[in-house]
């Protein structure tokens, strides 16, 4: 029983170790703002939930009628702010037009984008999409 | 279809219960004491702040939000499994991309929860939303065809979404 | 107790000109006369007892810290001198009363004279050092008042800011000088001390105290080097000079002699310096008064010339020559008083005191000619004038003396030197003024004065000629008693009659007589001689030696007050430096013996970055916005590291402070520039790094020598008692609502009192705001993003609840109001910067202020309700309740406390953070407008 | 660990001081907050340091001293009530003196103006 | 078992708040700097998190709550001054 | 239980909140009369507890309840009640000044002046080290707000230095703090006083790094050199009232080195005792001196009075060096009197400046104020005062601290210094005078008549010096009784923290 409680809990931090690291990595290793953007809000957010997982099975299962689920709310609150803190940022390249890397598409849109207008040309694209899917 | 305040010592329900869940999560139990701070607690919190929120439209379907909440949830993790595949991949055979994503559902709360799951999931960070609301421009990390990807936001989020507030 | 009414009389006849004043001149004169009348009357009364050899003495206590009574004495010595003072100043009353012109402020002029009689009454009567140190220095600022009472003139000011310069610095001296003799007797009672002169003499400190008390003396007497400010002080009101000339003020120097003549004198050191002061300063004053022209000049170094005389008199140290010497203090006020009003006179009538413009007055004004020139002949020292005995005597005195070992020849040649010059300008302020020709264009066409004008000369000048005819009858008791409290015992024989035989000093008179007036005969190769030195005028070089002064005040205090801030920071860190390491070198063992606890991995990697993004913040320090963030991740580290060594209610209160403390210099940033130039010059940053590395390096030497030491606390107690005492398992949150909650409530006050002073600041700031960022882009439109918007809006009742579960808990877990407080705060604020200003303001209709009032109120409240239970302020209260269902729960006071502790907190900082953020919104489209 | 703690406030302060050194007022505030760190910590470890010890009666056996942290937590608050002063007070200072310099004047023998200057 | 785990992970935890510093002081953009404080923040929550465990101890749940919240409050007020200069208006 | 000592802490803070809230907060007149009767139920709370402490003896107040060296606790000994009632005075005569008119050029005036009274006595009252540093901050939060009353570029400016150099100053506190924390184990000063002699020797050298720090706040707060450069602009700058009110702060540091120079590093601390002297010797000489060069630069009346403040700021440095019992005394006196006169001063420098048009109090030729002869004869008492000139309390003073030197050494120092820099102070002060009223370039009758409550306020605190001299045996009787006390470890110490067993823990 507590070898696998200690194994489940250790899998756990494991995931979530990981994962905290692969969106650091992410951080520094990828070329442009809007590509590192990606890493820590994705994988970082997941990681934190692996390891407030991982503390919440350790501290409910370790004593007996005592239940640790307010790990719960932390993972909650981060997976709602983490996609508007990204969103933030990412409004703040747009904005600063930080350079992409070359071969990125759809460059063209980071005028409109950066001052919040719809995207002209790519309009009738965007219409012709809809009436594709319909 | 804007939630109008339904009862007046009761302003916001679903924030009520909301904050009397995380009562009961932040204090790990379920003991009576806590139970009656928590009802107080959830119905005084509302009523202090229901000044200073926005009218948002109202959620109609409680049980497709939660099985919203689990595909998202889902999705996430296999978005991670991608992005760290990615990251910790080959950069050069990355092909970021920003799109420009048109957008059908309207107000607030729903289109910045579309905002949230996209920023969330497979390779995607929502950056900007246009002045009209009709666009969200959208970054992914690497994108193999435009169209694809707009179809596949469009389908799995964006259609649940309206059904969940009925717009 | 009489003796208290002599000076008190004058003292109260301050008020008698300021409220007469209204009712006429004469009355005016006539109140003021009253109060010193009858304290003359009174003195008088006490003459049998003085003349008796009885010192009467008067006291009451009033500062025993000081050793200092008020206490009054009437010897012989003072008796003399309040009568001087008293009887002079009548007649100075009298004749100011005709002199001063309707324009003059009367009753402003008579108080003044009144202070300054009291304070001269109090020098000669008192008992006490440090009271008639009170009473001389008393005299400089009420003598200022004088002299500068024609204020509207130059020389009036500057004269009389010299007068009180000199004789203020000299009275500074006296005042450690008296403090000195008081330390060697062991009391300031001036009974004692003259008792005590033996002691004194042969103290090791008696050199120093003689010195101190002497410049003190010299000073008021104008003595040589000291006499320059005695001609300035001419500008004053005539009836000033004649009273402070004659037999007040100046005398002050002389009386104090005299007073210490048996604690002070006999010693050699005293011979010498008085005598060749009284000397030096006789002689120069005779020779200089014969090369002014002006009347009031030539008299002013002539009584520069007297006091010389009589200090040499004092100096020589014999018992007979001390006699002559009091007897020529009474002489000389009689007849320069005289002179002065004289010369007063002719000021008056004629418009001027040059006199080479005065000539032949004797047809205008004989009977004021025949006064002065009887009071000038006294003065040259003619037989059957008093002025002659005093001289007879004084050169006798110099014939026997032999204070200079074999030169003590000189003296009686000195002084026959300057007997022939006084004659020779007594000679010439008879001559120049009353004969010699015509006046020169004149202002006024001169003619007698008023006639009461003329009765105090008439009743000086009849003095003179009194004591000078029947010496013994008219002054024999009075000098006796005087030179009996002088000499501190027996007197020995004198002889106070006209003729003597002929002797010596006779002879010495008559050639003094004959060559003054061959002197004057020839006065104008003298003036020629005279005429090729450059004249230096004492004002002039006092006023460039002030000027010098402040310009050398001013180029010092420049030189280190610069106004610059980076200095005074430097040496206060330089002092912090020394004053911590020259201690931190003796130390011996640096480490204690307690054992450190072990390193790791993860907390050398986490110091590592705490290090670098310290060092960042300051490397990146010009680019504001980066040092920010660096700044930011020193914060976090230090709240890591408190929660890591067991302070997780540090950690929380850190981690909400650092995110109000990054808002808010965010806001700052805006109307900042947002980048710092480059100043300093590379010296100057190796300078800062050297001091701040060396209060670094102290600092930490002294933190870790600390924390290895183990240590004696009083912390126990706290533990043992947070739960049984104060009701609450947080021991941190029971000492700061409980054990300390005085610093608590100390604590939100401080910050309360900020917010009140933040708001105060912005409420009339001026900002100036970048139109774009730090690379020139434009702002973006969208001032308030949506989904920030609408995500934020979700946030607040969770944070609130967040708020309210960290709140409730701090008693017995991390947390507490103040936490609780500044995570509302941040929450609001959120929405502030969610929704902006305008859109929050109709929604939260909360006073700031009033909240701020009311959360200090709560917890002060909270406090003296102790009271009621007859506890000191703060005491707690808590008890466990148990209700059915819910089971049992605590409550306490201190959560009351805390709750004003919370309110406060919350108020304080959105007055701060939101009066901050309005502060643009009115003038935001202005700004867009430019773009 | 003593050593590395003694090291960080060492490091803090130096940079601290050399901060408040500076001449423009928003790296002297920023000196300031660096030193507050310095002294936080400086005060905090006079209780020594100790890990796993927090001073919540009945979580451990061995308590930490509460007394310096409820000092700490004292001179945190009051620490930012001083910075929020001086901060808003260098903004004033801006208004008014036209500059950041912390002598409301740029000496004269620096080459470079205050370009921001409006 | 658990404690060497928890030693790994916090290990894995500090090696990426060294990446994220290194990004911070790289940049090249204020917005990299940014991002890179954010993810700091939501380190330390780990941190904190497995010093909870390593010490089995709840006491630390608030910080990491509290840090949670206000990292976010933090990064969006930073944001903000990018945008818009004046965080407040 | 008499809940006196803590009045005068108290009270202004109610005072000065309630003055916050409605209905007083609605109008300035209501405000007005508030803070008056405020300030007035102050002075009569401060005589009762000196009259207390002097008659009964030293007061101490736990705080909470808790014993010392446990909880925080008020000592009212005589000297600190004396001085708790000399700021309530200056409190009245600064809020009476700004009634007419002072008070409404910024906001919450009268709540700040009380609530700087509240951190003043705070800090003459504490008996713990760590409360002590509060209640610096009190004061210092409350002088920052109101240094700033009014506006203006000067204001702003003297404020930026005044504020840094004080937010500097209360780190190095806290670091002094700590050490002592770190190396006694306790805040309360009577208790440091007690387990100082226990350290052994090498310990004994970091609470000397401590005590030199302490000396280093203090001596920043009471302007001693080098740390003296905030003190003449701040106060040249500051409104009238506000200048006169700080004339107490500069005292809050004299009066904290001598409760802690004395006491703790008194008689009793072995290697440490009156190890301050050495340091203190040299600064209160080069105080008195720098303090005369500024008096003879000053170019106008503020920054002359600011540095006679610098002066009497030497000379009771001087007292602090001399170290005795009986310096103690004489400085308390001396301490009174400077800071009644020089309050004074500073509102009769506003009174001038508001009557001689442009060229305000600076020495140069203006023309004639309005009501010369009233001002100037305030003026007279004052700078008469201020020069330590009889017959007013200043020369009482001087000669109480002339005394009281009492090795050769010291006398020679002290008295040169001292009588120097008076001299040099007669010399700026009738500079000063006679150029502000006697050199008239024109006279007319433009400018605002003196208020009333400008005068009461001016007369009030001008009073106090003659009946200082008047009443000088009385006087000098408490602050004798005060130095006494302060150097007696039997009273400043053992009395102070009754009947414990001391169960010390240890790390
Ligand atoms: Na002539
Ligand atoms: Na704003």
């Amino acid at each position: 029983m507590n070898f696998i409680l200690e194994l489940v809990v250790s899998i756990f931090l494991l995931i979530g170790g990981g994962f905290i690291l692969v969106g650091s990595i992410g951080l520094m290793r990828l070329p442009d703002f809007m590509m590192r953007l990606h890493a820590p809000t994705k994988a970082t957010t997941l990681g934190m939930g692996g390891l407030l997982i991982a503390s919440m099975i350790l501290f409910t299962l370790r004593e007996p009628g005592h239940i640790s689920v307010h790990e719960l709310l932390i993972t909650i609150f981060l997976f709602i702010t983490a996609p508007v803190s990204a969103h933030m940022m990412a409004k703040t390249a747009l904005h600063q037009k930080l350079k992409m890397i070359s071969r990125t598409r759809g460059q063209e849109l980071i005028d409109p984008a950066s001052q919040q207008l719809a995207p002209k040309q790519s309009l009738e694209q965007g219409n012709d999409g809809v009436s594709v899917k319909s | 279809m804007l939630a109008k305040p339904r009862f007046r010592w009761l302003p916001m329900p679903y924030h009520s219960i909301l904050l009397f869940v995380t009562w009961l999560l932040l204090n790990n139990t379920v003991a009576p004491g806590h139970l009656v701070l928590g009802a107080f607690l959830a119905w005084g919190i509302p009523m202090l702040t229901s000044g200073l929120s926005h009218p948002q439209p109202a959620l109609h379907k409680p049980i497709k939000t939660l099985r919203y909440a689990l595909m998202v949830l889902g999705d996430i993790v296999t978005a991670n499994l991608e992005v760290a595949r990615q990251v910790l991949g080959p950069l050069d055979q990355l092909h970021p991309a920003l799109v420009a994503l048109p957008l059908d559902i309207e107000g607030d709360l729903p289109i910045t929860l579309l905002a949230s799951t996209v920023s969330l999931t497979p390779g995607t960070v929502s950056s900007e939303v246009s002045q009209c609301r009709k666009f969200l421009y959208i970054h992914a990390l690497t994108m193999k065809d435009e169209a694809e990807l707009i179809a596949t936001i469009k389908q799995r989020y964006e259609k649940p979404l309206m059904e969940i507030f009925s717009c | 107790m009489s003796l208290f009414w002599i000076p008190l009389l004058p003292a109260l006849g301050v008020l008698a000109p300021i409220f007469s004043d209204r009712f006429g001149r004469t009355s005016c004169a006539f109140a003021t006369a009253a109060a010193p009348a009858l304290a003359l009357l009174m003195l008088l009364f006490k003459a049998p007892a003085v003349f008796r050899g009885e010192t009467l003495i008067a006291s009451v206590e009033w500062v025993p810290a000081l050793g200092m009574q008020l206490s009054f004495r009437l010897d012989g010595l003072a008796f003399l001198f309040a009568l001087l003072i008293l009887g002079i100043g009548l007649l100075i009353i009298l004749y100011a009363r005709y002199y001063l012109s309707s324009k003059d402020s009367m009753g402003k002029f008579y108080a003044y004279l009144m202070l300054f009689m009291t304070a001269m009454l109090g020098i000669v009567l008192s008992n006490n050092l440090i009271q008639l140190w009170m009473f001389w220095e008393m005299t400089s600022i009420s003598s200022f008042l004088l002299i500068s009472f024609w204020h509207n003139k130059t020389e009036g000011r500057k004269g009389a800011r010299m007068a009180l310069t000199v004789t203020g610095a000299g009275g500074l001296a006296l005042l450690a000088g008296l403090i000195l003799i008081g330390k060697i007797v062991g009391s300031y009672d001036l009974e004692v001390v003259l008792q005590n002169g033996d002691l004194i003499r042969n103290s090791s400190l008696y050199p120093v105290a003689l010195g101190l008390v002497l410049l003190g003396a010299f000073t008021k007497s104008a003595q040589f080097p000291f006499h320059f400010w005695l001609p300035h002080a001419m500008a004053a009101p005539t009836p000033v000079s004649a009273y402070l000339h004659s037999a007040t003020m100046v005398k002050a120097g002389i009386f104090l002699m005299a007073r210490f003549y048996p604690a002070l004198a006999g010693t050699e050191l005293w011979v010498i310096v008085v005598t060749l002061t009284g000397l030096a300063t006789l002689l120069l004053g005779a020779y200089t008064a014969l090369f002014k022209h002006d009347l009031k000049g030539l008299l002013a170094y002539s009584t520069i010339s007297h006091l010389g005389l009589i200090t040499l008199l004092l100096g020589m140290g014999t018992e007979l020559a001390a006699i002559a010497g009091i007897f020529h203090i009474i002489n000389h006020a009689t007849f320069k008083a005289s002179l002065f009003m004289a010369a007063g006179i002719i000021d008056h009538e004629t418009g001027t005191r040059d006199m080479r413009r005065l000539n032949g007055l004797w047809k205008f004004m004989p009977h004021t000619a025949t006064l002065a020139m009887v009071a000038a002949a006294s003065m040259a020292g003619v037989p059957l004038l008093n002025g002659f005995l005093s001289k007879e005597m004084f050169f006798a005195e110099t014939l026997l003396q032999h204070t200079l070992g074999s030169l003590s020849w000189m003296i009686p040649v000195l002084a026959t030197l300057a007997a022939i010059f006084s004659v020779a300008y007594s000679l010439r302020f008879i001559h120049d003024v009353f004969f010699n020709g015509e006046p020169i264009d004149l202002p006024k066409t001169p003619h007698e004065p008023p006639r009461y004008m003329k009765v105090p000369i008439e009743i000086l000048v009849g003095l003179c000629l009194l004591v000078g005819i029947f010496p013994a009858f008219i002054v024999g008791g009075l000098l006796h008693s005087a030179s009996y409290a002088v000499l501190g015992g027996e007197v020995p024989y004198y002889s106070l009659s006209i003729w003597h035989g002929f002797n010596l000093a006779l002879v010495m008179s008559i050639v003094a007589m004959f060559l003054g007036v061959v002197i004057y005969h020839n006065r104008r190769k003298l003036f020629k001689f005279q005429s090729q030195f450059p004249e230096t005028d004492a004002k002039l070089v006092f006023e460039r030696l002030i000027q010098c002064m402040v310009r050398g005040s001013v180029r010092i205090q420049q030189f280190f007050e610069n106004g610059s801030l980076q200095r005074y920071l430097f040496l206060l860190f330089m002092m912090v430096a020394v004053f911590s390491a020259k201690p931190m070198l003796q130390l011996i063992n640096t480490a204690g013996d307690r054992p450190e606890l072990p390193l790791n991995g993860i907390a050398i990697t986490l110091a590592v970055i705490l290090i670098f993004s310290a060092v960042a913040t300051v490397i990146w320090h010009r680019q504001r916005y980066i040092s920010l963030l660096t700044l930011s991740v020193v914060g976090l580290v230090v709240s890591v590291a408190f929660a890591y060594f067991s302070a997780p209610d540090l950690a929380l209160t850190q981690l909400s402070v650092e995110v109000v403390t990054v808002i808010l210099l965010m806001l700052a940033l805006f109307f900042l520039p947002q980048q710092t130039p480059k100043e300093s010059s590379p010296s100057r940053v190796a300078r800062d790094l050297g001091i701040a590395a060396l209060i670094g390096g102290v600092f930490a030497t002294l933190n870790y020598a600390i924390m290895t030491r183990s240590g004696i606390s009083i912390s126990d107690f706290f533990i043992d008692n947070s739960k049984p005492g104060g009701g609450g398992t947080n021991a941190v949150n029971v000492i700061l609502v409980d054990f300390r909650g005085f610093d608590t409530f100390g604590e939100i006050l401080v910050l309360g009192i900020a917010a009140l002073g933040i708001f105060k600041l912005i409420n009339r700031m001026k900002v100036s705001m970048p139109s774009g960022d730090i690379k020139g882009r434009n702002w973006t439109k969208d001032s308030h993003p949506m989904i920030l918007r609408t995500v934020s809006q979700s946030l607040l009742p969770l944070a609130l609840l967040v708020s309210a579960y960290i709140f409730l808990r701090g008693h017995n877990m991390p947390g507490g109001g103040f936490i609780a407080g500044l995570i509302t705060a941040v929450a609001i604020i959120l929405q502030y910067i969610a929704h902006g200003v305008d859109w929050i303001k109709p929604r939260l209709k909360i006073n700031y202020q009033w909240a701020i009032a009311i959360g200090v109120l709560i917890s002060a409240v909270t406090g003296v309700g102790s009271w009621l239970f007859d506890r000191p302020f703060l005491t707690s209260w808590f008890d466990y309740f148990h209700l059915p269902w819910i089971g049992e729960f605590e409550l306490a006071s201190a959560i009351a406390f805390d709750l004003g502790v919370y309110i406060t907190v919350v108020a304080a900082t959105l007055l701060i953070l939101a009066n901050l953020g309005k502060l643009t919104t009115t003038h935001r489209p202005t700004v867009e407008e430019k773009r | 660990m003593e050593m590395l703690f003694a090291l960080c406030v060492g490091v803090l302060t130096t940079c601290g001081v050399f901060m408040i050194l500076r001449s423009r007022t928003f790296p002297v505030v920023i000196g300031l907050t660096l030193l507050g760190y310095a002294v936080n910590l400086f005060l905090f470890s006079t209780g020594r340091l100790s890990i796993n010890s927090a001073a919540i009666i009945g979580s451990t056996t061995e308590y930490a001293d509460p007394l310096p942290q409820a000092l700490v937590l004292t001179a945190i608050v009051i620490g930012f009530a001083m910075t929020a002063f001086v901060v808003i007070l260098a903004m004033r200072g801006r208004g008014d003196l036209g500059n950041d310099h912390v002598d409301g004047r740029i000496p004269e023998h620096s080459s470079l103006s205050d370009k921001e200057r409006k | 078992m658990l404690s060497f785990t928890v030693i790994v992970v916090s290990i894995m935890v500090v090696v990426a708040l060294i990446l994220n510093l290194w990004r911070l002081f790289a940049g090249p953009d204020l917005a990299d700097r940014l991002l890179a404080l954010d993810t700091m923040y939501i380190n330390s929550i780990a941190l904190i998190i497995l010093l909870g465990i390593w010490l089995g101890s709840t006491l630390y749940f608030e910080a990491a709550l509290l840090i949670a919240m206000l990292g976010f409050v933090s990064t969006a007020a930073l944001c903000k001054y990018l945008l818009r200069g004046d965080i407040i208006e | 239980m008499s809940h006196l000592v803590v009045l005068p802490f108290l009270l202004p803070i109610f005072g000065g909140l309630l003055l916050l809230l409605p209905p007083i907060q609605n109008a300035l007149n209501h405000q007005r009369i508030f803070a008056i009767f405020t300030s007035i139920l102050l002075i009569l709370v401060s005589a009762t507890l000196l009259h207390t402490s002097y008659t009964q003896g030293t007061q101490l107040y736990m705080l909470g309840g808790w014993q010392p060296p446990f909880g925080i606790a008020l000592v009212a000994d005589p000297l600190a009640s004396l001085l708790v009632l000399l700021t309530a005075i200056l409190g009245l005569a600064a809020i009476l000044f700004a009634c007419s008119g002072d008070d409404e050029t910024g906001m919450y005036y009268h709540t700040l002046i009380l609530l700087l009274i509240a951190g003043v006595n705070g800090a003459f009252l504490t008996g713990d080290l760590f409360n002590l540093f509060v209640c610096f901050e009190i004061l210092l939060i409350a002088s920052y707000a109101l240094l700033v009353h009014g506006g203006g570029k000067h204001k702003t400016q003297a404020s930026l230095h005044y504020v840094i150099l004080n937010l500097v100053g209360s780190s190095i506190f806290l670091i002094a703090l700590g050490i002592l924390y770190g190396m006694l184990g306790t805040l309360n000063i009577a208790d440091m006083a007690r387990k100082l002699p226990l350290l052994t020797e090498d310990d004994q050298l970091l609470v000397k790094v401590a005590g030199l720090l302490l000396l280093v706040v203090f001596g920043l707060k009471s302007a001693m050199l080098p740390l003296h450069f905030w003190l003449p602009r701040t106060y040249a700058s500051a409104s009238a009232p506000v200048a006169a009110m700080f004339a107490i702060m500069t005292k809050v540091g004299i009066y904290s080195i001598f409760r802690v120079h004395t006491v703790i590093f008194g008689e009793n601390a072995g290697n440490l005792a009156f190890m301050a002297q050495y340091w203190l010797w040299p600064i209160a000489i080069l105080t008195l001196f720098m303090g005369a060069v500024g008096a003879l630069a000053s170019s106008n009346l503020r920054l002359l009075t600011a540095n006679m403040i610098l002066i009497s700021i030497g000379t009771l440095l001087v007292g602090t060096a001399i170290a005795s019992e009986q310096a103690a005394g004489a400085s308390f006196y001396y301490l009174l009197h400077t800071t009644f006169v020089s309050a004074a001063m500073f509102l009769i420098a506003d009174l001038i400046s508001r009557q001689r048009g442009k060229a305000e109090d600076r020495f140069v030729q203006a023309r004639q104020m309005k009501q010369r002869d009233l001002l100037a004869g305030l003026f007279f008492i004052a700078a008469v005062a201020m020069v330590g000139m009889p017959p007013l309390s200043g020369f009482i003073g001087k000669a109480l601290l002339l005394q009281s030197a009492d090795s050769g050494a010291a006398m020679l120092w002290s008295w040169s210094a001292i009588l120097l820099a008076g001299l040099a102070a007669i010399i700026a002060l009738s500079r000063a005078g006679t150029t502000l009223f006697w050199r008239v370039s024109s006279i007319n009758d433009e400018g605002e008549k003196v208020p009333t409550a400008k005068l009461i306020a001016i007369v009030m605190l001008l009073s106090c010096s003659p009946l200082m001299v008047i009443f000088a045996g009385p006087i000098t009787a408490v602050t004798t009784t005060a130095a006494a006390v302060l150097h007696d470890p039997a009273l400043s110490v053992d009395a102070l923290l009754p009947t414990i067993t001391q169960q010390l823990g240890g790390y």
